[in-house]
């Protein structure tokens, strides 16, 4: 069987390649698949736990409290949906108005 | 070395490297084929975490939807949609994410700590599947469940309410023309847009009122 | 009648009270409504009927009196609040009781007898003023207050009086309110006696803290307790706070810190209460301004009543003042020195009210004198005749200034003694009654004036206090302190010339007023030509009359003003014989005051030269020729001055040195004096604290804080500037930080009684730690290695013993960092539940 | 101070006074008729005759209510006298049910409501709604007064209201507190019928936020939960703010704003601190946190723990209060507040701070009030007493005076809290209730003045006498309470205050030294007072003061129960002083049962420690008590 430790280990890479994908890169788009990438890792490790926590911890607060870590997965799934969505509609408003979709443009905002 | 680990490795293989490409490539389009590469590989690692249903609605929604909303905004948006080359700022951005990298690392040795050895022992075959899931969906997790809905309905609403941008009467405000008119170098007319919203941009030097 | 009212209920003493207070209260309220007749009638009624129950209540003191010397008559109405006193703060009820004894009982009969007499005077002085039952009101309110100050059983309830009568003095002398003048006179009478009511107040507090009580009987008990040896009754006056201060300026501390006793502490500050109600030296100048208010104002308030409760006030509490040598002596050389500079003062004043405030000052000086030195009943006894012959001439002043208003209208030219003179041919009851008064002041023998002034005059040579309790007072280095042998001569010195003066300027307003010719106006009928101006004027309309024509001479007063007059010129000229002195064996005075002054003087006054009263007898004929003298002398010098030679050597003395004159004119200048330092002062400290409140308090935190709040804001926003990865990478940093933060091991702990000496040790949570603790401090480590869940330690400590432990926590990386602990069990004193 | 048209009486109105006289021989005989048959009836058929005898020029419509309201306060002397056997101090706290303080609170939010509900236009529904309310919640305030208060707590209710974290809905009323609530639901109705005749804009905000300030000030008096005070304490600031905001002076946004920042600083270290305690005691008692503050008062902290805590606290009321280094708000507050707005922020709203000290800084921390009772009594003393007369004295708008005298006023207050005596703390809590009553009474006569001149420079005014007879002499009836001319309130608090200062031992050596400041305060008290009455009253009446009209019957019915209440309590302090006494004498023993332990100097330093339950506090409210 795979031990969680590896489970772990590649969640937070993908999470430090999906973060440093968001700080490093002017793209817009690239700044929102690099969440998305950060979401999926932690989709992964909450997945992981919540299959290690089946045996290991053995009380139950609530009968459904086996699947929590995937129902959080299943949520987390849905916002990220909801987020990309809206997240797209304000890249394509920015390149109307500034047509570019470089972050550094977007500093209407600026003191 | 049994099946299961090779299994582990191979979509971990292609996990990293999707993420890897996401963040690399020049072209956006490649990114979102990157992505495509991870979701597909974080999906199949599902399965021997028993998350059967997870699996099945990763690929459904992420890959078939959020992705291909990727791809359509990229064709929308067409070449300029990558942006040049710009050297300026890249200490700040190495500086953060190197801290972020290190700050990862950090996270995952308590994590590893904290949470000890020991394998998974095989649970029975319903855990993890759609019955399971899907009651307590149901059951506890309902107000969530509720909530999720109303949450995608307010994010559509959005979605259009900021994207539809000014088919309404109102012509840009002064202040957005402004602003519009100083900072952004004009492109030469030569360079015909091959976005799809390259004729809105015609239409507006030839009406006038845009510049 | 005493059954009807038992002594130790005396309701009598309500109607006493009561009736001068209705009488306010009517006249106040419904004086426009009642009109002048019914406000006359219930005035005079009020007071009437206050007098006769004071002349019952005082037969029935005799009674009781007979009976046991120490009795009163006692009533007490409610109990008005109480407060903490005495050693172990006890708390000291203050009830609302009046009590008449000796003293109080003849202070009764002048207030309410005199009040009367000058009430009627008042009725047809103030005939047309158009404040008529406001002033009635106040007169009668002022009645009223001065009897709760001499009623009262307690010192409280006595401040009740002694306000209320500050008070009144204030709304009388500033009746006229129109002229801010007489409102700012008003003013500063008021705030002098505020002044001297804040040494009352000390003194109050004193009391009660070391007597433990506030009524007269009560303070009599505990009295000795202000005197113990040893700290108790000290009074730490310098350094202030006890010398604890052991800062940077300690070295400026005396050694041992300056203390007097409690004695001297409450006889002090209650000086400076009597000073500043009897306008004595350091707060007598509101005095002469309240010449400003009406006439029969200035003969109640500001001779016979109001500025004798100074001295009512060291009477009554004689025996706390002889506890303390040191003040004694203050009072007495005070009241000479008192006596002596408004003498000065009043020899070259030219307006008649003027002089006779002056006066007033000086024959107050005369009682401080009598009662600093000893002599209490002489002192009381100087009260009693002065109340009489002061008022006579205030009267008689009022009645020549009401004459010659008729056509002098302004305010002081009406009372300018230039303008008079030969009154006595117009005004010959005013002139044989303001004669009478004059000879009874400037003390001819066997007038009332004589006997009072000649005793005082001898007591003060001859006496000599001592503190009647020795033994108890040694101060820490060396014996109690005794005023010095020379210190009554010298008093007495002083004092003869202030008598010699007090003939002179008597005399000389005498002579002035009513001989000579007169210098008015002409005198003669008035011409057809001037009729209409004079007779066409309304009494309010101030125009200045054209003296050059003639016009009627002033005529005499009423008889609602000559009979009182009368009335007060017999008792002054007849009040000698209650108390002659001169060894004459029949003293009533002095006998019916034995009991109040018996426990103050029996020890405490000695005759000079080691008690040798041989000594002090024969003294006593030389110094009663000798103050004959002085009335001789100053009477033949001013009589030469200012009848023979016209008033020609006062004119050429006046040339010969003008700036002399002219100082003394000024009052030495006083009041400039104290313009200039005191209230300049205080003025100045407002300013600056004014100032300094507007811009350094609500600068510092009003328009600092906003300031600062500004430039910070200014500051941030250059951090705005509009680059994501910019502010993605604050954030970063911001993770960092606090990620840092979590991991480094921080070793704390808490330590928890739970209860019959044994403690909790709970060491903090944080995020992957693990702990290592040595229990019995020891120096080992319990365990060698570092476990995570081990955060919490049990340990039993007895109480008074110190426990030792040592924490080590290791984070997830590492890194280790120790911490030494204590456990401080302290002695378990029983922390009762009550 | 009589007008100058005096009528000049011929002869054959002899037959008239006569006349007058002779009905007043009978009525006075009457009276001592009465006294013979029962002590009851004559100070009240004596009260309700001179008051309805007293007003000249106004009719029956004034002097009815004068006359009920006279023969109202007698009867509450007469029945309120405290019989000399003083009643044992009763410690048990009789469980009185009825929950009247619940009554209390709530009727003034419902009335609020109410109004909000009215139509705008309704302007006389609003006003007469608004009395209507406030004089009920005044009649229920008035059962308070059935319970002689003692040493313990009454009328408690205890109710759990947010269980997790221990907050229970938890009022009671005792000495300290009983006479501070009646001065606000004596102070409010006057307050608000008063305003009604200058506040003409926007009646139905101006009657709620009167009505919700008074459910604030009610509420934080009774509340003996912590978090309750809170809620109360920072209800009480958004009324006033807009008070002051709205319906303010010439700069009335900044004033406001000044005012709401100034306590909201302070308010927030105090929760802090509340919050700090709350689950300090939960870790020291296992149990849930707990707001109450009996169950706080149980808590044993280390020195400087309890230092912290106590500095938050105290600076909360410190700047309430305002004591020295921060007042500046008041001055600027009172200037600009309109007059009900000025009575009601001077007349109650001072008092919580002054309150809040009593009872919570000395009541949770008596060592740290102790040790820095010497250094804020010498405040008290110098920067409140000495400081804020000096100002006082200098500043020529008159409402700024009155804000500086009340400084001056309250620096008595705080110097009674410092010194501990049993005198000092009940001195302080009467005279929390004179200076109500003194300052509530001078802010209503120059809210009479400013109405008619609309400028409040002292130099504008002159020889008011003549004209206004019947105002001079209120005012200087007011005048006489603020300096404490004894026989007046004023004297009673300040004697109490100055002997307990003396007398106490809590001040290191310097009680003697304070005791004296605050006696020379007396004498700076009537230099600035006597300065105001000077230059409005005396002197020649300038030609804008000469035709001013005298008191109106709305303002003569709104000043005249302060005037009567001025001698009610300086002639007979002793009705008063009785439910007070009870009360100061348990701070003062709970005080020393603390102190024996560790004085002052030798901290306790120990870990925290629950002690006992003081005897006098309530029941706990029982777990199981349902939330209603």
């Amino acid at each position: 069987m795979i031990p969680l430790e590896y489970y772990v280990a590649l969640s937070a890479l993908l999470f430090v390649i999906g973060g440093v994908g968001f700080l490093v890169r002017r793209n817009a788009l690239v700044a929102l698949m690099s969440i998305e990438v950060m979401l999926n890792a932690a989709n992964l490790a909450l997945v992981a736990f919540n299959r290690w926590r089946f045996e290991h911890v053995d009380a139950r607060a609530y009968a459904g409290q086996d699947h929590t870590g995937q129902v959080f997965a299943f949520f987390v799934i849905a916002a990220e949906a909801a987020e990309v969505a809206v997240g797209l509609a304000i890249v394509l408003s920015l390149y109307r108005l500034r047509r570019t979709v470089r972050t550094d443009e977007a500093d209407l905002l600026k003191n | 070395m049994s099946t299961s680990l090779i299994y582990f490795w191979a979509c971990a293989a292609t996990a990293v490297l999707g993420g890897l490409s996401v963040v690399v490539a020049k072209n956006p389009i490649r990114g979102a084929m990157g992505l495509l590469m991870l979701i597909v590989s974080v999906a199949g690692l599902f399965l021997p975490l028993h998350a059967q249903f997870l699996a099945a609605i990763q690929l459904i929604v992420y890959a078939g939807a959020i992705v291909v909303l990727f791809l359509f905004v990229i064709m929308l948006l067409g070449p300029s949609a990558s942006t040049p080359v710009d050297r300026r700022g890249t200490f700040v951005r190495a500086a953060s994410g190197g801290l972020f990298a290190l700050a990862g690392g950090a996270f995952w040795v308590i994590l590893a700590r904290a949470v000890g050895t020991g394998g998974p022992a095989a649970p029975d075959p319903s855990f993890g599947g759609i019955d399971a899931v899907g009651s307590v969906l149901f059951t506890d997790a309902l107000v969530p469940f509720e909530l999720s809905s109303g949450l995608l309905m307010v994010a559509v609403v959005g979605a259009v309410a900021v994207a539809r941008g000014r088919q309404g009467k109102r012509s840009m405000s002064e202040s957005e023309l402004e602003v519009a008119r100083t900072s952004v170098p004009l492109p030469d007319p030569a360079d015909k847009g091959t976005g799809v919203f390259s004729h809105e941009i015609d239409d507006r030097d030839a009406g006038g009122h845009a510049r | 009648m005493p059954s009807l009212f038992p002594v130790n209920d005396y309701a009598l003493i309500a109607v006493i009270l009561g009736m001068p207070l209705l009488g306010a209260f009517v006249n106040g309220v419904w004086g426009k409504r009642l009109g002048e007749p019914a406000v006359k009638l219930m005035a005079l009624a009020a007071i009437g009927t206050s007098f006769l129950a004071s002349v019952v209540t005082f037969f029935a003191l005799k009674g009781t009196v007979a009976a046991d010397g120490e009795a009163k008559l006692v009533w007490s109405a409610w109990e008005w609040m109480h407060t903490t006193g005495g050693k172990n703060g006890v708390s000291v009820p203050i009830d609302v009781r009046f009590s008449i004894d000796q003293l109080s009982g003849v202070m009764m009969l002048i207030i309410t007898g005199v009040g009367f007499l000058i009430h009627v005077y008042a009725t047809s002085y103030m005939a047309k003023d158009e404040g008529y039952a406001r002033f009635f009101a106040y007169m009668n309110l002022f009645v009223f207050s001065m009897l709760v100050l001499v009623l009262a059983d307690s010192l409280p309830l006595l401040f009740v009086g002694w306000e209320g009568v500050g008070l009144c003095s204030y709304l009388l002398i500033g009746f006229w309110y129109q002229t801010s003048a007489n409102a700012e006179a008003g003013k500063k009478a008021f705030i002098a006696n505020r002044i001297g009511d804040f040494g009352l107040l000390c003194a109050m507090f004193l009391l009660v803290r070391y007597t433990g009580a506030l009524d007269w009987h009560g303070i009599s008990n505990g009295a000795a307790s202000l005197l113990n040896p040893g700290e108790g009754a000290r009074v730490h006056v310098w350094p202030l706070g006890g010398g604890q201060y052991t800062g940077l300026l300690h070295f400026l501390q005396p050694k041992s810190p300056v203390t007097i006793s409690a004695a001297t502490a409450v006889t002090l500050a209650l000086l400076l209460g009597c000073t500043g109600k009897s306008a004595q030296i350091p707060l007598y100048v509101w005095l002469p301004d309240a010449m400003a208010g009406p006439t029969p104002v200035s003969a109640l308030i500001h001779a016979a009543t109001m500025v004798t409760a100074g001295v009512y006030l060291i009477c009554r509490l004689s025996f706390v003042f002889v506890l303390s040598p040191f003040t004694m002596m203050v009072i007495a050389v005070v009241g000479a020195a008192t006596a002596l500079l408004a003498a000065t003062i009043a020899a070259v004043q030219n307006d008649i009210k003027k002089v006779l405030a002056y006066s007033t000052v000086s024959q107050l000086g005369f009682m401080f004198l009598g009662v600093g030195v000893g002599a209490f009943t002489a002192g009381f006894f100087h009260v009693f005749t002065h109340a009489f012959f002061k008022a006579c001439l205030f009267l008689g002043a009022g009645s020549v200034i009401h004459a010659m208003h008729a056509r002098i209208h302004d305010g002081n030219a009406s009372q300018d003694v230039r303008n008079m003179g030969g009154l006595r041919k117009w005004m010959p009851l005013t002139h044989w009654t303001f004669a009478a008064a004059t000879l009874a002041i400037i003390g001819l023998p066997f007038t009332s004036g004589f006997f009072s002034k000649d005793e005082i005059l001898y007591r003060a040579y001859v006496d000599h206090t001592v503190n009647p309790m020795p033994g108890l007072a040694s101060r820490p280095h060396g014996g109690v302190f005794e005023p010095p042998q020379w210190l009554g001569p010298v008093l007495y010195w002083v004092a003869w010339t202030a008598a010699t003066l007090t003939a002179f300027y008597m005399v000389r307003l005498y002579l002035l007023t009513f001989w000579g010719e007169f210098k008015g106006w002409v005198v003669g009928r008035p011409s057809m030509l001037g009729w209409p101006a004079h007779h066409g004027g309304a009494k309010g309309e101030h125009h200045e009359e054209d003296l050059s024509q003639p016009g009627y001479a002033p005529h005499e007063s009423p008889w609602q003003m000559t009979v009182p007059l009368i009335v007060l010129a017999t008792f002054s000229l007849g009040a000698g014989v209650l108390n002659p002195g001169f060894g004459i064996e029949r003293q009533p005075m002095e006998h019916w005051l034995e009991p109040v002054f018996h426990a103050a003087s029996e020890k405490a006054v000695l005759f000079g030269h080691g008690n040798d009263a041989v000594w002090a007898a024969d003294m006593m004929w030389k110094l009663a020729a000798i103050s004959f003298l002085a009335f001789a002398i100053g009477t033949a010098i001013a009589w030469w001055m200012y009848i023979p030679s016209r008033g020609e050597p006062a004119r050429r003395m006046a040339e010969a040195s003008p700036g002399l004159y002219r100082l003394v004119l000024d009052k030495w200048r006083i009041d400039e004096l104290y313009e200039a330092t005191v209230l300049a002062a205080v003025d100045s400290l407002a300013e600056t604290s004014a100032w300094v409140d507007q811009a350094i308090v609500d600068g510092l935190f009003a328009r600092l804080t906003t300031l600062l709040v500004g430039i910070s804001g200014t500051l941030l926003r250059a951090f705005q500037n509009g680059v994501v990865h910019v502010y993605a990478a604050f954030m970063v940093a911001g993770l960092a930080a606090i990620g840092w933060f979590f991991t480094v091991p921080h070793p704390a702990a808490t330590v928890v009684d739970a209860g019959n000496d044994d403690y909790v040790v709970t060491a903090a949570p944080g995020i992957g730690y693990a702990y290592r603790w040595d229990a019995d401090g020891d120096g080992r480590w319990d365990h060698e290695g570092f476990e995570q869940g081990d955060t919490t330690l049990k340990l039993h400590v007895e109480p008074g013993k110190t426990m030792l432990v040592r924490l080590e926590v290791q984070n997830a990386f590492g890194l280790v960092r120790a911490k030494k602990i204590h456990v401080v069990a302290r002695p378990q004193a029983p922390i009762s539940s009550l | 101070m009589e007008s100058p048209e005096t009528p000049v009486f011929s002869h054959e109105d002899r037959a008239s006074w006569q006349a007058r006289l002779a009905v007043i021989a009978v009525v006075a005989a009457l009276a001592a008729l009465a006294a013979r048959m029962s002590h009851e009836a004559v100070p009240v058929l004596g009260a309700v005759l001179i008051a309805a005898l007293v007003p000249r020029q106004h009719g029956w419509t004034v002097r009815v209510p004068l006359a009920a309201m006279a023969g109202l306060l007698a009867l509450f002397v007469v029945r309120m006298w405290p019989d000399v056997a003083e009643v044992a101090d009763a410690t048990a706290t009789s469980p009185e049910g009825g929950h009247i303080l619940s009554w209390m609170i709530a009727l003034p939010i419902l009335g609020a409501l109410a109004v909000l509900v009215l139509p705008r236009q309704a302007e006389g529904a609003q006003r007469g709604l608004t009395l209507v309310v406030m004089l009920t919640t005044l009649g229920m305030s008035l059962k308070l007064l059935s319970v002689s208060m003692g040493r313990g707590f009454h009328f408690d209710e205890n109710v759990a209201w947010i269980p997790r974290f221990g907050i229970h809905y938890h009022v009671a009323v005792d000495g300290i507190s009983l006479w501070l609530l009646i001065l606000t639901t004596v102070i409010t109705p006057i307050a608000t019928y008063a305003s009604f005749g200058s506040i003409h804009a926007r009646i139905k905000e101006w009657c709620f936020s009167l009505l919700v300030l008074q459910c604030g000030m009610l509420g934080s008096f009774v509340a003996m939960d912590l978090f309750l005070f809170y809620v109360f304490w920072e209800l009480m600031l958004i009324p006033m703010y807009v008070m002051i905001g709205v319906w303010g002076g010439s700069s009335r946004i900044k004033s406001a704003i000044k005012f709401f920042l100034y306590t909201m600083f302070g308010s927030v270290l105090m929760l802090g601190a509340i919050l700090y305690l709350a689950y300090d005691y939960a870790r020291v008692s296992g149990g849930p946190p707990s707001f109450d503050y009996f169950e706080l008062q149980r808590v044993l902290l280390p020195l400087h723990v309890q230092g912290w805590l106590w500095a938050g606290f105290t600076l909360a009321f410190v700047i309430k209060v305002p004591m020295f280094p921060l007042h500046t708000w008041l001055p600027d507050a009172h200037t600009e507040a309109p007059t009900a707005g000025s009575v009601i922020l001077a007349a109650v709203m001072l008092k919580m701070g002054t309150y809040g000290y009593l009872r919570f800084s000395m009541g949770l921390f008596p060592e740290m009030s102790a040790a820095w009772a010497p250094n804020l009594a010498g405040v008290a003393v110098l920067g409140g007493i000495i400081y804020g007369a000096l100002c006082a004295w200098k500043q020529d708008d008159a409402k700024r005076l009155i804000a500086y005298s009340s400084v001056a006023h309250l620096g008595y207050v705080m110097l009674g809290l410092f010194a501990l005596t049993a005198a000092s703390i009940e001195g302080s809590v009467i005279q929390m209730v004179n200076h109500g009553v003194s300052t509530g009474m001078l802010f209503l006569l120059f809210g009479v003045i400013y109405d008619r001149r609309h400028t409040r420079q002292l130099n504008d005014f002159g020889g008011l006498a003549r004209p206004m007879p019947v105002y001079a002499a209120l005012f200087v009836v007011a005048t006489l309470a603020s300096i404490g001319v004894p026989g007046t309130n004023g004297f009673v608090g300040e004697f109490m205050i100055i002997t307990g200062t003396f007398a106490s031992n809590m001040l290191g050596h310097f009680n003697g030294v304070q005791a004296t400041g605050a006696a020379i305060g007396v004498i700076l008290g009537a230099i600035y007072m006597l300065m105001v009455v000077q230059k409005m009253f005396f002197g020649p009446v300038s030609e804008k003061n000469a035709k001013q009209h005298d008191l109106t019957a709305r303002e003569l019915l709104s000043v005249a129960p302060l005037a009567m209440l001025i001698f009610i309590i300086g002639l007979f302090p002793n009705v008063f002083l009785s439910q007070i006494k009870g009360a100061a004498a348990r701070v003062k023993d709970d005080f020393d049962s603390r102190i024996e332990n560790n004085p002052p100097p030798m901290f306790y330093e120990g870990p925290t420690k629950l002690m006992p339950r003081r005897p006098e506090a309530p029941q706990p409210a029982t777990a199981a008590a349902a939330p209603h």
